[in-house]
Order: structure tokens, then C-alpha cells, then sequence
């Protein structure tokens, strides 16, 4: 990656039950991880509306994280079988607008599993640093500004 | 040298055509440039795209015209997923074109270009528009015209769920059909289409051609093109609007090439200028030559005159009769007299109307048989229709999903733009002399262009013909010394 | 947030002594805090948790001040309870309030001062935006259930059951073994004190069976829960024991007179026989026969019969059937114990192959006078076993199969010592890696084994062969092991070798935590809600644990688990009624168009096409605010109170507008 | 007293928002009678000086449709930002970007390299149209075309929005009304229905309980039953996710809805949620059913952002990031 200091932030989308869990174990275990995660928490990953995805990177997110219950765990039965139809279509939505796979991540982590809550949180940072910042590795286009009067052509 | 005035900052306003108009140093023209400066990128953005959207992401191309672009993407997706509709949807789509024509035309006629004519050219232009053809024609006709019209878009969009934009194209067939005891709406409306049709033709007789001023107009040198023409015919060579082969003619009247639409990049290429948007369409097989007319020139031209110099006659009884007295008056084929076009369309009309009748009629439309699903792997197609502006051709690739790889457009308005911009050139030419200009020249000019019934909404925004007009004149220097608009 | 007009919002970021302050630049934060839009007042203190530091967001409440609350500290879920209590005695609504978990997920995990602080006020101005739009909720109150349930009757279930029992509540003691007893009725003595398991468990079953608010529903199973805490609905079944409990008396006439008695009772571990027709163990509660249908004859081809011929009440009855019963109760304690390690995992260890290499749950069976040997301590060829060997960690504490270490091996296999040296006078040796005797009397206990002359030695068993490589060894089964004192690979020559196998979680354990809503930790026991302030409890309001269900442990620790669930759950459903967390979905009914997305992907069936309206209706009281329905909703008419799209929108505005 | 005055005004649009205009038919002739119309360049001949010369709020209101794309248009609908009282965007384009904003998934670059060069028909050339170029007789200019479109309050502040390609004439025809008898409601609304399409489709009472996709059919794979639900067909219809109003009007024509009437109030963002309720009705839990199902949707972006991409998350300015809740 050209740009040495640069840090990804990553916007993480838990569930209360397990990933929010496992992310404070991780806190009572003292495990190091980087900083540049932004957990935001919800009842259960099915809540998680893919608007909220797509607003996180629009807003300047590098990637973004949702962690659920491992199938079968989940607190109200199906949730995250929900979240995971949502995001295999907005996986799909997201490549078709070149957002690298990198860049958005569905993982099952339970309470217990801190350090698989370091370890993805680890992985996808190095990943990211790697891919450099999105609008650079993939533009989401600005609106245009408006014309410096000189630019601006008239017919 | 006279100061520069603007008369009109509309010029501002981008999506317009523009004409500029270079004197040399004895005032008289030098050059004049047809400029339309608007592009949307539609080819580029269908890739991606399923192919069965395309009828109505194209159909957004114009929202005057959007029949045409929904009816030549749905016989391009046949074409694609290799099927062929059952003939009642055959019937179906061919019955609501039929209106789509007919309706269009009539707009045309008495709201847009007609008022030229009906009202006069030398007429102020306050009366030139739908009011003083009221006047001309009396107010029940104008009611009528609105009624009809009213009615026709209402049975287009029975079938296309929405008459701007509608939605029944699909490969195979038609998304829904006519219910039985529709049916006598349908004759109903067709029988005083075609009377409707009539009567306008009567009027063209009476406010046109009874006016000798006004034939000479028509048949004036400064409206005068000899060049190729365009349009699709069926089997023997009678015009159709909906299917067939396309047919070139050339300035002699005698047939030139007659190819499937499959086979169009071999026949026409695009030409392209740095100082407009649009691209001229010329023959492949004469090739450009530049803004020229002759057989030399690979310069043609589409709608209503083109399409009646391109066949050899019309299917319905009452438009063969309008056809041959069209010819007769005219001096035989083929017509090069530009503002022959608005006789030509209002002979279309009695057509559209004619067949409107014929296929309102037909039992079959109210079969249920009116899809059939596609098996086999969509790979590429196109399809072809007479748009009201001219021949209208939509090809696509794509992959074996049925996804767009590859998008082509060939838009009416871009068959004639070689000829609107000679036409104006010539126009342009032929009345500026050292200078001096008047409202009465911007008219004549504007005539020059809008008998082609333009429609740049298909490149542009403007509806058809309503295009507000910009000229400049630039002196030798390019200063401009005068500008005059036409809004309407 | 115009809806909130101009939101005065109170921000206070705690030190927590040094946990957040030695990382997070908490002044800076205040700072920072102070210039967020919206905030009047931005504060630090040591503890915020402390009463003190309630009192300043009370007392900055009742100055009219503030009227939200941001609080930057631990994790919600320890202290966000805490700070809404304070908000509403402050004289606000509880639920003006937002969390920011600057512990946890900043100080704790965040090597870099600057970074941590700079995380911080990100996640303070998430806060920040949230609360500004915040809406007061109310509370909804639900009746509580007073009975209860207890999961598994061994002596943390009975234990449970008992205090529940004691203290009037109706309890259910569901047990998936014909009797209750588990585990410790099959031990002899039990450490340190080796008092006899029998004499202290049977007066505690008996009394289950016999106490008036407990009914016992052995030979029976979970099938599955719902509800939620106070009011959990439980479908048990009943496993067809082909008695009619009614009618049986426990003479135990059908056992004696059953002509086949040759099935290895699983209670001895398959070290002594049964008939068809049993019951597990003398002291069996209930006292009920059950007739092993698989290895029936009548079953097999409608002969025999015996039992039923001369059953004097008639009360063996071929033709029952499992049975479902629906209970409804307000608390649950879950106390389904352990499974013993499968010693044949170990090949080195021969187990299987070699017929006197045993489990120290045999061992156990045949050091029982009730046992198949009555007691004695002998080898499968009766002969007495001249020397001993005891491994200790057989699956504990090794990579390959458990890491943890089950408390309790160290302890038994002294008892075992002292037991075979007692009984047989034979030489013992225990191979063990560390030697834990934690607890009261342990260590003594160690003392007094080495003082009676057993051998350690201070190495984990590498291999039990019969292989000899020396004449002294010939017919024996020889212990090789690293002795780690003297650094010498020893091999040591026994008769018997005692395994002294791991505790693991049960076979089914998953299927229970899911049946429950539980989680469970790395090894495979159930998670508590904290591993020190709430070892009992878990994340599901409503569900204890208790016992070797939540990790190895002794009998004492288990009785106390037990003991202190039963405390817990008395407490809850003794308050009659509770506090639900109002974070259910709501509904906009002029925003619904009845498209019907929703109504399919409830669990509860909170939703419903109303056809007189053509919308749809939520009924509240059934929503447990998952908030999947909020997200599928196309027209945003169904929203979630406290997750509404526009505060989680917000909140992820905040933690990007930062940094 | 004096008639209202109203301007009308176009940016990059098709023009159909206008024929919808006309389409009002004898209603025309009752708003002619009620407004001033002072500025419709696509019918008559006023021009930007007399706007110009307008004091600012002379306009009651001025309705503009069509997308945002060149300089001239900024500085068009922000000249009659300052002479209307009420700005309304007219249309899908102008309310969220419309199909022409589909254009925003290319740059300019690869647009101009695909129409005058790779497209099958371009005559071999290198020549592209230049915004200034030198003729033998002189210099001509072309407008700049911009790389992206932009929905109308992306560009100004808009009071009210009429939905739809085009706003059908009920939906033209009730907001006129409500303009004229000055009963508008909220500054920000769209002036259609509260509800989603459902509500007012009749097909909506064939739809079952719980409605799911155990298979997704395109529109040319099956012959769709006239009077059924068409998501219980298993055809893509975004009934639900898009605002009524339009009677249902494609529907009725038995096919699905596109979304053309935008979001409802609640929704900030139409493709993600469309996107969302569907997939919500994935009928399978298992990971490869899932693949397959989501396969079934080809071309995601078209399906759920085909008149709404400009207005997406995807695309708003960023800027929205600092400001506070929508």
C-alpha cells in the first residue's frame, strides 16, 4: 500500500448475545487488537438493515463487520439466518459496484470466542491496510461540485 | 461591423439545438452549424443490464416516442432469446403501434409542425400554434383532436400498463392481451381514427394544397435534397411501420440496398463530428463524403418522406389513394422536397389509422395465446421498427444469462441529422445575404428542420419540433453580431 | 433531532480507577465531549459506578442542567442498568440514556494511549448523536410464574430443588435416568472426609420424593422451551417406562421374578448384570421399576410376560406410551452435570484392551458395597491386585483432548489410594503432573496418603503396555512414565491400573444450550453470565445453572451452585412481577401498506395480516425485540424502540464523523 | 387578485414528465385557467431574463424535472430557487436521480470511449466531441458533460417531490390542487401516498399469510397468472417497497413493479431496503440454497437502484455525514 499511516476504520454490527460478548471477553482477557474498529451494537444481527452497511461505507467506513450467533445459537431462534439472506444479496450488490470482498464480512462469533473476535478484527485491518483506502480502491463517486464559473460552458 | 446583440440567454440552456451561422467578409453565409450538445449515455449504462429490462430502461431514451424505443428493444429481445411470439401477440403489438402512430402523428400535425402550414408561414407568430389552428379548423375539430388523442393514449396504455413508458414488450410475446368484451372500444376508436385521418387529409387539401404560395414553398430549391432514403417495407415493398426489411433508395428513386435488421452494420456507420453530441448516420457501402447530397454522398434520410420514397406503396386502400395523388402533385419518385414531409405524415396517418381498423377488427386479438417462454440461451439480437422520426434500430449482446454485454442505438433523428444540417446550412445560405437578418429568415429556417419532426428528445430533451431555436450570426472575426431565438 | 428541540445532553466519562484512565487520555475526552453539539455539560470521575458518581448525573438532572445521559465507562452490559437508574432518579426518563463502552472495547484492548483515546471519543460521539435521539419509554410489566424448574437431579439439581422446594415454590425436578442421584450415587466415599456418598445423598433424595411441592419427573426429557423469563413454557417428555405409577408399589416382584437378568447394568458400568425389568439402584427415587424395552422378550415376539403375571397391582402396562407434558414456570435451574471421559480415546492407555486397566467411575462402582463385587477390590479374574497404579489427567489437561484441568482427579484418585491400600494392602502408585488439593482439608488429605506409604510420581503416564522387557515384569502391566523429579523415564510394573478420567460437558450439551438460549464457553460447559459476580446466572434472564453443567467441580462447590441458583431463582420469581426491557418493535399502521413481509419472519408470531384493515398487527406483548422484522420492513413502519433506523443511523454517523 | 404565477422547467429528462404535463388533458385547461404560467421553455416563449427579472418568491412555485448533469442547470434551477416560494421536483429523475442516473456506475471517460468509438457502427476515428473547437470558419463550443448525475435536492433545497416516471396526472393533478387551495403539507413531502404500492394493488389479497421465494422467476420465464400476487409468483416486484400513488399502473399491465415512485417516508435508502425485504423472503437457511437464490438476481444494482441510484447512500455527498439526522 503506498500511503504508509494509513488506518482503515471498520464500523462492526453486533449482536448483543455473542459478538458483543466475545469483543468484551476479549476487553476482560486483555487482548490487543488494533483501534480502528467501531462496534456498534444491536439486539440481534437479523436487525442489522443493510441500509445501515451502505451508509457506514458512505459515510467513510473502509469495511465493515457483522457478527452474529454461529447458526443454530441464535438468542431468537432464526435471526441471523436473516442477516445471513441479506447478505448474500448485498454481497452480491456490493461486487457488482466494485466494493472488494475485503471490505464486507459476515462472521459467526459466539461469546466464548474472543479470539476469534481478535483474529477476524486482525485479519480484516490487515487486509484493509493492504487494499488502501476505498476511494482510492474503488471511488464512491461525490456529488459533483458545482463549476468554477470559468469551467462552466455555455452553449 | 455591426455590435454584438444577444437577444435571448435561453442560450444557456443546454439540450437545445443551435445553429450558428458564420458570414464571410461580405456578410453573406459562409457556413451553418446544426449543433445539438447533449449525450446520456444510455448504450454504456445498459451494459449490466438484464436484457429483459431494456424495453423500458430504453423506453426512457424519450418520453415523447417511448412506443418506439419499447417496440424495437422487445422485437431485439426476440431476436436475443431466439422465439418467435404467437401471432395473436404479433397482432397485439402491431394494433397498439398502429394507435401509437396515429396518436403521434396527429400531435405532430395539429399542435407542432402543422400550424406552419394550416396557420401559414407568413403568419404572426402568436397564431402559429394549436389556438390559431382552432381558428383554422374550428373548435369541434380541435376538441376532437384532443378527445382522440385522449382515448388512444388510454387504449395504449389498457395494453402497456402506462402510456408514457409502457411495459408489455416481452420476448415472446405481449405481458397481457385484449379482453373480448374490450374489443369494440378498440374498433370504435379505429373507425373514427381512420374518419379522423380522413378529415385531416381533407384539410391539408383545402388549407395547403389549395394555396399556391404554399406549394411553391414546399416545392421551393432552398427545401431541396437529393439524397438516399430509408424505411422499412414488407414483402412487396408496401411501408410498414412495425416489421419487415429495411429499404434503401436512392436519389433516383430506384432501390439501392434491402437488408434484414441482423445485417445493419453492414449497411450503416455512424459519423462523428467534434462539435456536436449527435452522430450522423451515412451508408456504409457509398460512405461519407461530408454534408453533401447525391449518390455520391452516403448522406440518407428517414420518416414520413423517406419511408414513402423507400416503398412502393401502402397496404390499406384509402392510404395506396392518398399515396398516389401524394405522388402525382409532387412530380412521382422520388419526393426531395423537405417540406413534403408534413404531407407525407398525415398520408401515414390515414395508414395507421387504416390498419388500426384492420387489426381492431381481427378475432385473433382477443386470443389468450399471446406468450411464448424462450429456452433457448440468449446471445445477440436486434430489432427494428419505423419510428415516427424514422427507422429505429436497438441491438444488444449479452451474456448467457440474458445480461448486457454490449448495447447499439440507432436513433431515428440520426438518420436525418446530415440532412436537418444541410437543410439549414442551405436554408441559411439561401436567405442571409450581407448580413442582414430577420424574424421572417429565423422562420424559414426553423421550417427548414422542423418539417422532420425532429426529435431530439431522443438526443436531446426538447419535445419534437417545440426544439427552442438559437441562431448566431458570427462575422468573419467569429464575433457574434446577432442572435435570435425561437422559443415556439 | 429537531423532534428533540435543543437536547441538553450530560456527558460523563469514567477513570475506573486506572482501567480507562492508564489508556485513555480521559481529560481530552471530556474535552472533546464539551464540543459536541447538543452537550451542556461534559464531566470525569474516579468511579462513576460509585455512589458519587451516580449522584453527579442526579444531582445535574435535578439542577435541570442536563436531560440526557452519556456515560463513557465499561461495558453496558455490566453498568448500563446502573446509569439508567441513576437518570431516572435524577428525575429523567431511564431511557434518555446511552452507554459508551470505553473499557471493554477501548482501554482493555488498545495498546496506544492516543489511539485509545482517540476511539474513545468517537464511540462518546456516537453516544452523543444516539441520545439526542432518544425517546422516554415506559417499562412493561410482566407477572412472574411461581413455579420452578430444575434441569437434571443429581446432587445440584436435588440440592436446588430442595431450597426451592423448602421455601414453598412448586418445583419440577425433570431427570433423563430412570432415578435421580446422578453421578455421586454411584460413588463409595467421597473425599476429603470419607464419608460414605450413599449415607449423605439417600436421605436428600428421599426427601425430593417424598416433599410435597416437588413432583419428580425421572425417565424424562426437555423437548423444548418457550416464553421468556417469568413466564417459560417447558414440553417435557415422559419416557415410557411400561409401569403404571399409579398402581406400583416398589415391591420390585417383577424384577425378582424377570427371567432375564443378564443385561450389564449401566449403572455399574456394564461391570455387573441386570434383569430386563430394573431399577438402577436399590434406593432408586421414585422407587419404580422401568422395563428395558430393547432387550424385552415380550416386546420381541409378545412371549414372557412374567413380570406382568405376577405383579399383585397389575401395574405393568406393555401398551404405554411416551408422554408429553406442558409446564408452565417462572425460573429455571439447569444442573444436567458432566459426562466421564472416554478413556479408549487414549490407545496407549490400553483401556479395553487390557481387562484390568478401569475408569476411576468403576473403580468407584466396585469400591461400593452395593457394587457388583460388593466392595472388593479385585481384578477380573477375582484375584487381589498386589500393586496399583493411578493415572491421574486421563483427558485433562492435555492438548489433544481437554486442556482444562477437572478439579476433582487429584482428589479422588488419593481417596483411591487410600481405598485400594485399605481394602487390598497393595502398593499404589499415582503418576500425576501437578498434585492440586485446593479446598478445605485437601492438603491434609495429601499428607495423610503420603504418610500411608502410596508412590508418587510427579509424571504424566507415556504408555501401558503388557509388553515385559524385563523378567520382573512378566505378566504384569507395566506404567512407563517420565518421573520429571528425577528426569528418568520409569517403567513400574502393576496388576491394575485406575484412570482417572476428565469431567466434559454431556453428549448433548449443545442441544440443551440451544433448547435454553444459552451460550456456552470454549470447553463445552455452559457459560456463565460473569465468571465472578454472576457464576450462576446466564445471559438469559431467567435460566440458572448449577453443578458440573458450568465447569468440573466437587460435590461441596456443586451443592453450593446449587443452592445459590435456587436462591436466584427464588428471588426472581418471588417478586412477582417484572421489568421488561421496552426494546420491542412498534408499528406505524398509516405507514403499512399490508405487504406482509414481516409476518412470515417473526418467531414469536407477534405479527399478523389483519384482513378488516389490510395492515398488519403487532401484538407487543408477544415481541421480543430481535428487530428482524424492523429491518425487512420496505416501508419503515415497523420500527424498534431504543434500535429505531434513525438512532442506529445516528450512532453510526457519530463513530465515522470522528477521526 | 392575481393568478399564481408557476414556471416549469426541464434539466436532463426525456421529456415524458411534460407529455404527462399535456396528458392532463381538459384538467390542462383548469390549471391554465388557475396559475400564470410564466416560464415553460418547452412550450413557450419566455426566457431566463424574465425570470431573472422576477422578484425573488414572485414564483409560487416552480416544478422541475429531469436529473442534474451540466453547469447550466445548476445555475438554472438555482436562479427559480430564488424566484418560487415552493421548489417541486417533478419526476423520478428530479426526486431521485431516474434511469439516467444509471449513468453514474460509468465516468465520462468510458462513456465517450463506447458511444464514438467501440460502438459497433462509429466509423474508425479518433475525432470525439470537444467543448471548444476551431471550424475553418471559426470556434464552436459543446456544454461540458459532467461524470455524474445528480437527483434535484442535491443540488438545491426542494420543498416538495411528485414521484414517478412520470408522476401520473392524479398525482400531478392533487398536488396542483393542494398548491392552489394552499393545503400542502409538510415542507419535504412526497406527494403521493403514505403507503407502500400493496395497499392500493388489488392483487394484494392473493398474497398468502407469510409470504416467501422458495425460487425467483424473470419475467420472461413464466407466463405471470392476471390476478395473483406477483411476489408469490415468485416474480421480483417491489410493491412493497415503493410508494403508492400510480393506481398500480404496471401492474395492471401483469407486470412488476420497478419502483419508480421512490421510497416511503421511513426509508432512507430505496435499493438497500428493497434489497433487505426480499432477501428477508429467501425461503432456505442453508448457505449454497441462499447463493443460488440471490444468483436468480442478476444485475442487483439495476433491479433495486434502476431510478434511485443518484439518491442512494451510494452516491449522496458525504457531506450529509457532518450535518445532523435526515
Amino acid at each position: 500500500m503506498a500511503n504508509e499511516d494509513y488506518e482503515p476504520t471498520i464500523v462492526a454490527f453486533t449482536c448483543t448475545w455473542c459478538t458483543y460478548l466475545a469483543a468484551d471477553l476479549a476487553g476482560t482477557s486483555r487482548m490487543g487488537y488494533p483501534a480502528n474498529l467501531r462496534i456498534i451494537r444491536a439486539m440481534c444481527s437479523g436487525r442489522i438493515d443493510p441500509q445501515f452497511v451502505l451508509s457506514a461505507f458512505q459515510w467513510g467506513a473502509d469495511g465493515v463487520l457483522i457478527g452474529g450467533c454461529h447458526p443454530g445459537d441464535c438468542h431468537y431462534q432464526e435471526g441471523n439466518y436473516k442477516a445471513l439472506r441479506r447478505f448474500k444479496l448485498l454481497k452480491k450488490l456490493a461486487a457488482e459496484l466494485g466494493i472488494e470482498d475485503e471490505r464486507l464480512r459476515l462472521e459467526w462469533i459466539s461469546a466464548s470466542e474472543a479470539d476469534k473476535f481478535r483474529d477476524v478484527v486482525n485479519d480484516m485491518v490487515e487486509k484493509l491496510r493492504r487494499l488502501g483506502p476505498r476511494s482510492q480502491a474503488q471511488p464512491l463517486p461525490e456529488a459533483v461540485p458545482a463549476p468554477a464559473p470559468e469551467e462552466a460552458v455555455h452553449a | 461591423m455591426t455590435t454584438k446583440i444577444t437577444v435571448d440567454p435561453i442560450t444557456r440552456l443546454e439540450g437545445h439545438g443551435r445553429i450558428e451561422i458564420f458570414l464571410n467578409d461580405s456578410g453573406d453565409v459562409d457556413r451553418a452549424y446544426f449543433v445539438i450538445p447533449e449525450l446520456r449515455g444510455f448504450e454504456k449504462f445498459a451494459v449490466g443490464r438484464r436484457a429483459e429490462d431494456m424495453p423500458q430502461i430504453t423506453s426512457r431514451i424519450c418520453g415523447v416516442c417511448p412506443t418506439a424505443h419499447h417496440m424495437a428493444s422487445t422485437k431485439a429481445l426476440d431476436d436475443l432469446f431466439h422465439i418467435e411470439p404467437p401471432p395473436a401477440a404479433v397482432k397485439i403489438r402491431e394494433l397498439l403501434y398502429s394507435m401509437f402512430m396515429l396518436e403521434d402523428h396527429a400531435l405532430h400535425f395539429y399542435f407542432l409542425g402543422g400550424p406552419d402550414f394550416i396557420v401559414g408561414p407568413k403568419a404572426p407568430k402568436a397564431e402559429r400554434n394549436i389556438l390559431g389552428v382552432i381558428g383554422k379548423v374550428g373548435v369541434e375539430v380541435a376538441g376532437q383532436v384532443i378527445a382522440m388523442r385522449k382515448e388512444l393514449r388510454e387504449l395504449i396504455a389498457y395494453l402497456g400498463g402506462k402510456v408514457i413508458h409502457p411495459v408489455f414488450g416481452l420476448p415472446g410475446g405481449v405481458a397481457k392481451g385484449v379482453q373480448k368484451e374490450d374489443q369494440e372500444r378498440f374498433v370504435k376508436a379505429a373507425e373514427s381514427g381512420v374518419d379522423f385521418a380522413l378529415f385531416t387529409l381533407k384539410a391539408f387539401h383545402d388549407l395547403v394544397l389549395a394555396n399556391k404560395e404554399y406549394v411553391d414553398l414546399i416545392l421551393s430549391e432552398a427545401y431541396t435534397h437529393k439524397t438516399y432514403y430509408m424505411g422499412l417495407v414488407d414483402e412487396q415493398n408496401r411501408e410498414n411501420f412495425y416489421e419487415g426489411m429495411i429499404r434503401v433508395v436512392g436519389p433516383d428513386g430506384k432501390e439501392f440496398e434491402r437488408f434484414k435488421v441482423q445485417d445493419y452494420v453492414e449497411h450503416v456507420a455512424e459519423h462523428v463530428e467534434p462539435w456536436t453530441y449527435v452522430k450522423f448516420m451515412f451508408l456504409k457501402n457509398v460512405g461519407w463524403t461530408g454534408f453533401e447530397d447525391g449518390e455520391k454522398s452516403g448522406v440518407y434520410s428517414v420518416a414520413p418522406l423517406a419511408r414513402l420514397n423507400a416503398a412502393d406503396g401502402l397496404a390499406t386502400p384509402k392510404a395506396q389513394e392518398a399515396y398516389e395523388e401524394y405522388l402525382q402533385t409532387l412530380g412521382g419518385k422520388p419526393v426531395h422536397q423537405t417540406l413534403a414531409n408534413h404531407w407525407a405524415r398525415v398520408v401515414e396517418m390515414v395508414y395507421a389509422a387504416e390498419r388500426f381498423l384492420e387489426l381492431a377488427r381481427d378475432p385473433e386479438i382477443t386470443s389468450t395465446e399471446i406468450r411464448r417462454i424462450p429456452t433457448a440461451t440468449p446471445t445477440t439480437g436486434a430489432g427494428v421498427v419505423e419510428a415516427p422520426r424514422g427507422t429505429l434500430i436497438h441491438q444488444y449482446d449479452t451474456d448467457e444469462r440474458g445480461i448486457l454485454t454490449r448495447a447499439n442505438l440507432i436513433v431515428a433523428t440520426q438518420g436525418n441529422a446530415a440532412r436537418i444540417a444541410m437543410s439549414v446550412d442551405k436554408a441559411a445560405k439561401a436567405l442571409v445575404h450581407n448580413g442582414n437578418v430577420d424574424d421572417g429568415l429565423l422562420n424559414m429556417v426553423e421550417m427548414a428542420f422542423r418539417a422532420y419532426d425532429p426529435c431530439h428528445a431522443c438526443a436531446t430533451h426538447a419535445l419534437p419540433g417545440q426544439m427552442p431555436l438559437i441562431v448566431s450570426l458570427r462575422d468573419a472575426q467569429g464575433n457574434v453580431i446577432r442572435e435570435l431565438v425561437r422559443g415556439e | 433531532m429537531e423532534r428533540n428541540g435543543h437536547p441538553k445532553i450530560g456527558v460523563y466519562v469514567c477513570h475506573c480507577g486506572v482501567n480507562i484512565a492508564d489508556k485513555v487520555n480521559v481529560p481530552d475526552v471530556v474535552e472533546f465531549a464539551s464540543s459536541l453539539p447538543y452537550v451542556a455539560i461534559a464531566r470525569e470521575y474516579q468511579f462513576m459506578c460509585s455512589d458519587p458518581g451516580q449522584e453527579i448525573i442526579e444531582q445535574d438532572l435535578r439542577d435541570g442542567l442536563v436531560d440526557r445521559v452519556v456515560v463513557a465507562a465499561c461495558s453496558p452490559l455490566m453498568h448500563e442498568g446502573t446509569f439508567r437508574h441513576a437518570t431516572e432518579e435524577g428525575g429523567a426518563n431511564p431511557f434518555l440514556y446511552q452507554h459508551a463502552n470505553i473499557r471493554e472495547h477501548v482501554s482493555w484492548v488498545t495498546a496506544d494511549g492516543e489511539l485509545a483515546t482517540d476511539k474513545a471519543k468517537s464511540l462518546v460521539a456516537a453516544a452523543v448523536r444516539r441520545v439526542a435521539l432518544a425517546e422516554p419509554l415506559e417499562r412493561k410489566q410482566v407477572p412472574i410464574d411461581d413455579h420452578a424448574l430444575v434441569v437434571g437431579g443429581g446432587i445440584a439439581g436435588i440440592e436446588a430443588a430442595l431450597v426451592l422446594a423448602n421455601a414453598g415454590r412448586k418445583v419440577y425436578l425433570v431427570e433423563r435416568e430412570p432415578s435421580i442421584g446422578g453421578h455421586m450415587a454411584m460413588f463409595d466415599k467421597t473425599f476429603p472426609t470419607l464419608d460414605c456418598a450413599a449415607c449423605i445423598l439417600t436421605p436428600k433424595m428421599v426427601q425430593v420424593g417424598q416433599h410435597p411441592n416437588i413432583e419428580v419427573l425421572a425417565y424424562s426429557e426437555v423437548e423444548d422451551v418457550s416464553g421468556y423469563v417469568g413466564n417459560f413454557e417447558v414440553r417435557v417428555r415422559r419416557k415410557a417406562r411400561y409401569i403404571n405409577e399409579d398402581l406400583c408399589n416398589g415391591c420390585g416382584l417383577c424384577i425378582e421374578k424377570c427371567p432375564w437378568k443378564n443385561i450389564p447394568s449401566e449403572f455399574d458400568q456394564g461391570l455387573g448384570n441386570r434383569p430386563v425389568v430394573y431399577m438402577p439402584f436399590p434406593q432408586a427415587v421414585p422407587r419404580l421399576p422401568v422395563i428395558d424395552r430393547e432387550h424385552c422378550v415380550y416386546f420381541q415376539n409378545g412371549k414372557c410376560g412374567a413380570c406382568k403375571k405376577f405383579c399383585p397391582r397389575d401395574a405393568i402396562d406393555f401398551e404405554q406410551e411416551d408422554k408429553i407434558v406442558e409446564l408452565k414456570v417462572g425460573a429455571v435451574v439447569i444442573a444436567t452435570g458432566f459426562k466421564p471421559f472416554d478413556a479408549s480415546r487414549i490407545p496407549l492407555y490400553g483401556y479395553g484392551r487390557f481387562p484390568n486397566v478401569i475408569t476411576s467411575v468403576e473403580f468407584e462402582r466396585m469400591a461400593n458395597a452395593a457394587g457388583p463385587t460388593g466392595g472388593k477390590i479385585v481384578m477380573k479374574d477375582g484375584s487381589v491386585p498386589k500393586r496399583v497404579g493411578i493415572a491421574h489427567c486421563v483427558g485433562s489437561r492435555n492438548q489433544n483432548y481437554n486442556s482444562y484441568c477437572s478439579t476433582v482427579c487429584c482428589m479422588y484418585s488419593l481417596k483411591f489410594a487410600h481405598l485400594v491400600h485399605e481394602r487390598t494392602g497393595a502398593e499404589v502408585y499415582n503418576f500425576y503432573i501437578d498434585m492440586r488439593t485446593a479446598g478445605k482439608g485437601y492438603e491434609d488429605f495429601y499428607h495423610r496418603l503420603m504418610a500411608e506409604g502410596t508412590h508418587f510420581v510427579r509424571g504424566r503416564v507415556a504408555e501401558i503396555t503388557d509388553v515385559p522387557q524385563v523378567p520382573e515384569e512378566d505378566g504384569h502391566l507395566v506404567i512407563q512414565a517420565e518421573d520429571t523429579l528425577i528426569g528418568v523415564v520409569r517403567r513400574i510394573p502393576v496388576d491394575m491400573v485406575i484412570l482417572s478420567i476428565a469431567m466434559e460437558p454431556q453428549a448433548d450439551a449443545t442441544e440443551v444450550r440451544r433448547k435454553f438460549g444459552m451460550s456456552c464457553s470454549g470447553d463445552g460447559f455452559f457459560l456463565e453470565k460473569h465468571p465472578k459476580l454472576a457464576p450462576t446466572a446466564t445471559l438469559t434472564d431467567g435460566i440458572f445453572i448449577a453443578g458440573a453443567c458450568q465447569g468440573p467441580k466437587d460435590i461441596p462447590a456443586s451443592v453450593a451452585q446449587g443452592q445459590g441458583a435456587a436462591a436466584q431463582a427464588l428471588s426472581l420469581i418471588d417478586s412477582g412481577s417484572m421489568e421488561l426491557e421496552p426494546n420491542t418493535a412498534f408499528l406505524t399502521e398509516e405507514l403499512c401498506s399490508g405487504c406482509r413481509t414481516c409476518v412470515g419472519l417473526c418467531p414469536y408470531n407477534a405479527l399478523a395480516f389483519d384482513e378488516e384493515r389490510k395492515v398488519v398487527a403487532l401484538n407487543e406483548a408477544l415481541c421480543k425485540g430481535c428487530g428482524v422484522c424492523v429491518a425487512a420492513c420496505p416501508s419503515g413502519a415497523l420500527q424498534q424502540h431504543l434500535y429505531t433506523d434513525e438512532q442506529i443511523l445516528e450512532e453510526i454517523r457519530g463513530v465515522l464523523a470522528y477521526g | 387578485m392575481p393568478k399564481p404565477k408557476v414556471g416549469l422547467y426541464w434539466c436532463a429528462s426525456c421529456g415524458g414528465c411534460e407529455e404527462a404535463v399535456v396528458d392532463l388533458a381538459e384538467k390542462i385547461l383548469d390549471v391554465v385557467a388557475a396559475v400564470d404560467i410564466v416560464f415553460w421553455p418547452v412550450a413557450l416563449d419566455f426566457k431566463k431574463e424574465d425570470v431573472e427579472a422576477m422578484a425573488d418568491g414572485e414564483m409560487v412555485a416552480a416544478f422541475i424535472n429531469g436529473a442534474v448533469r451540466l453547469s447550466e442547470q445548476e445555475e438554472m434551477v438555482n436562479l427559480l430557487r430564488r424566484k418560487a416560494q415552493y421548489v417541486i421536483a417533478f419526476g423520478s429523475c428530479a426526486h431521485l436521480g431516474g434511469i439516467p442516473g444509471l449513468a453514474s456506475l460509468f465516468d465520462r471517460e468510458s462513456i465517450f470511449q463506447y458511444v464514438y468509438g467501440q460502438a459497433p457502427t462509429v466509423a474508425p476515428t479518433d475525432v470525439r466531441p470537444q467543448t471548444q473547437v476551431t471550424v475553418p470558419e471559426g470556434e464552436l463550443k459543446l456544454p461540458e458533460f459532467w461524470d455524474k448525475v445528480r437527483a434535484l435536492d442535491q443540488v438545491i433545497d426542494v420543498d416538495y417531490y411528485l414521484p414517478g416516471c412520470p408522476p401520473t396526472p392524479k398525482v400531478i393533478a392533487n398536488a396542483l390542487t393542494a398548491l392552489l387551495e394552499g393545503k400542502l403539507p409538510a415542507k419535504g413531502a412526497v406527494l403521493a401516498s403514505s403507503r407502500a404500492l400493496c395497499y392500493e394493488c388489488e392483487r394484494n389479497a392473493t398474497k398468502p399469510e407469510k409470504p416467501s421465494l422458495t425460487d425467483i422467476k424473470r419475467v420472461w420465464e413464466v407466463i405471470a397468472d392476471p390476478d395473483t400476487c406477483l411476489l408469490a409468483q415468485g416474480i421480483i416486484c417491489l410493491g412493497p417497497v415503493t410508494r403508492g400513488g400510480c393506481d398500480a399502473q404496471c401492474v395492471k399491465g401483469n407486470m412488476p413493479c420497478t419502483g419508480c415512485f421512490g421510497p416511503l417516508d421511513r426509508v432512507h435508502d430505496f435499493g438497500a431496503k428493497g434489497l433487505s425485504a426480499i432477501a428477508s423472503l429467501f425461503a432456505s437457511n442453508d448457505e449454497a440454497e441462499l447463493e443460488k437464490l440471490a444468483d436468480k438476481i442478476p444485475d442487483v444494482t439495476g433491479t433495486f437502484y434502476r431510478y434511485s441510484l443518484p439518491a442512494s447512500f451510494l452516491f449522496k455527498s458525504r457531506a450529509a455525514l457532518k450535518g445532523d439526522g435526515q
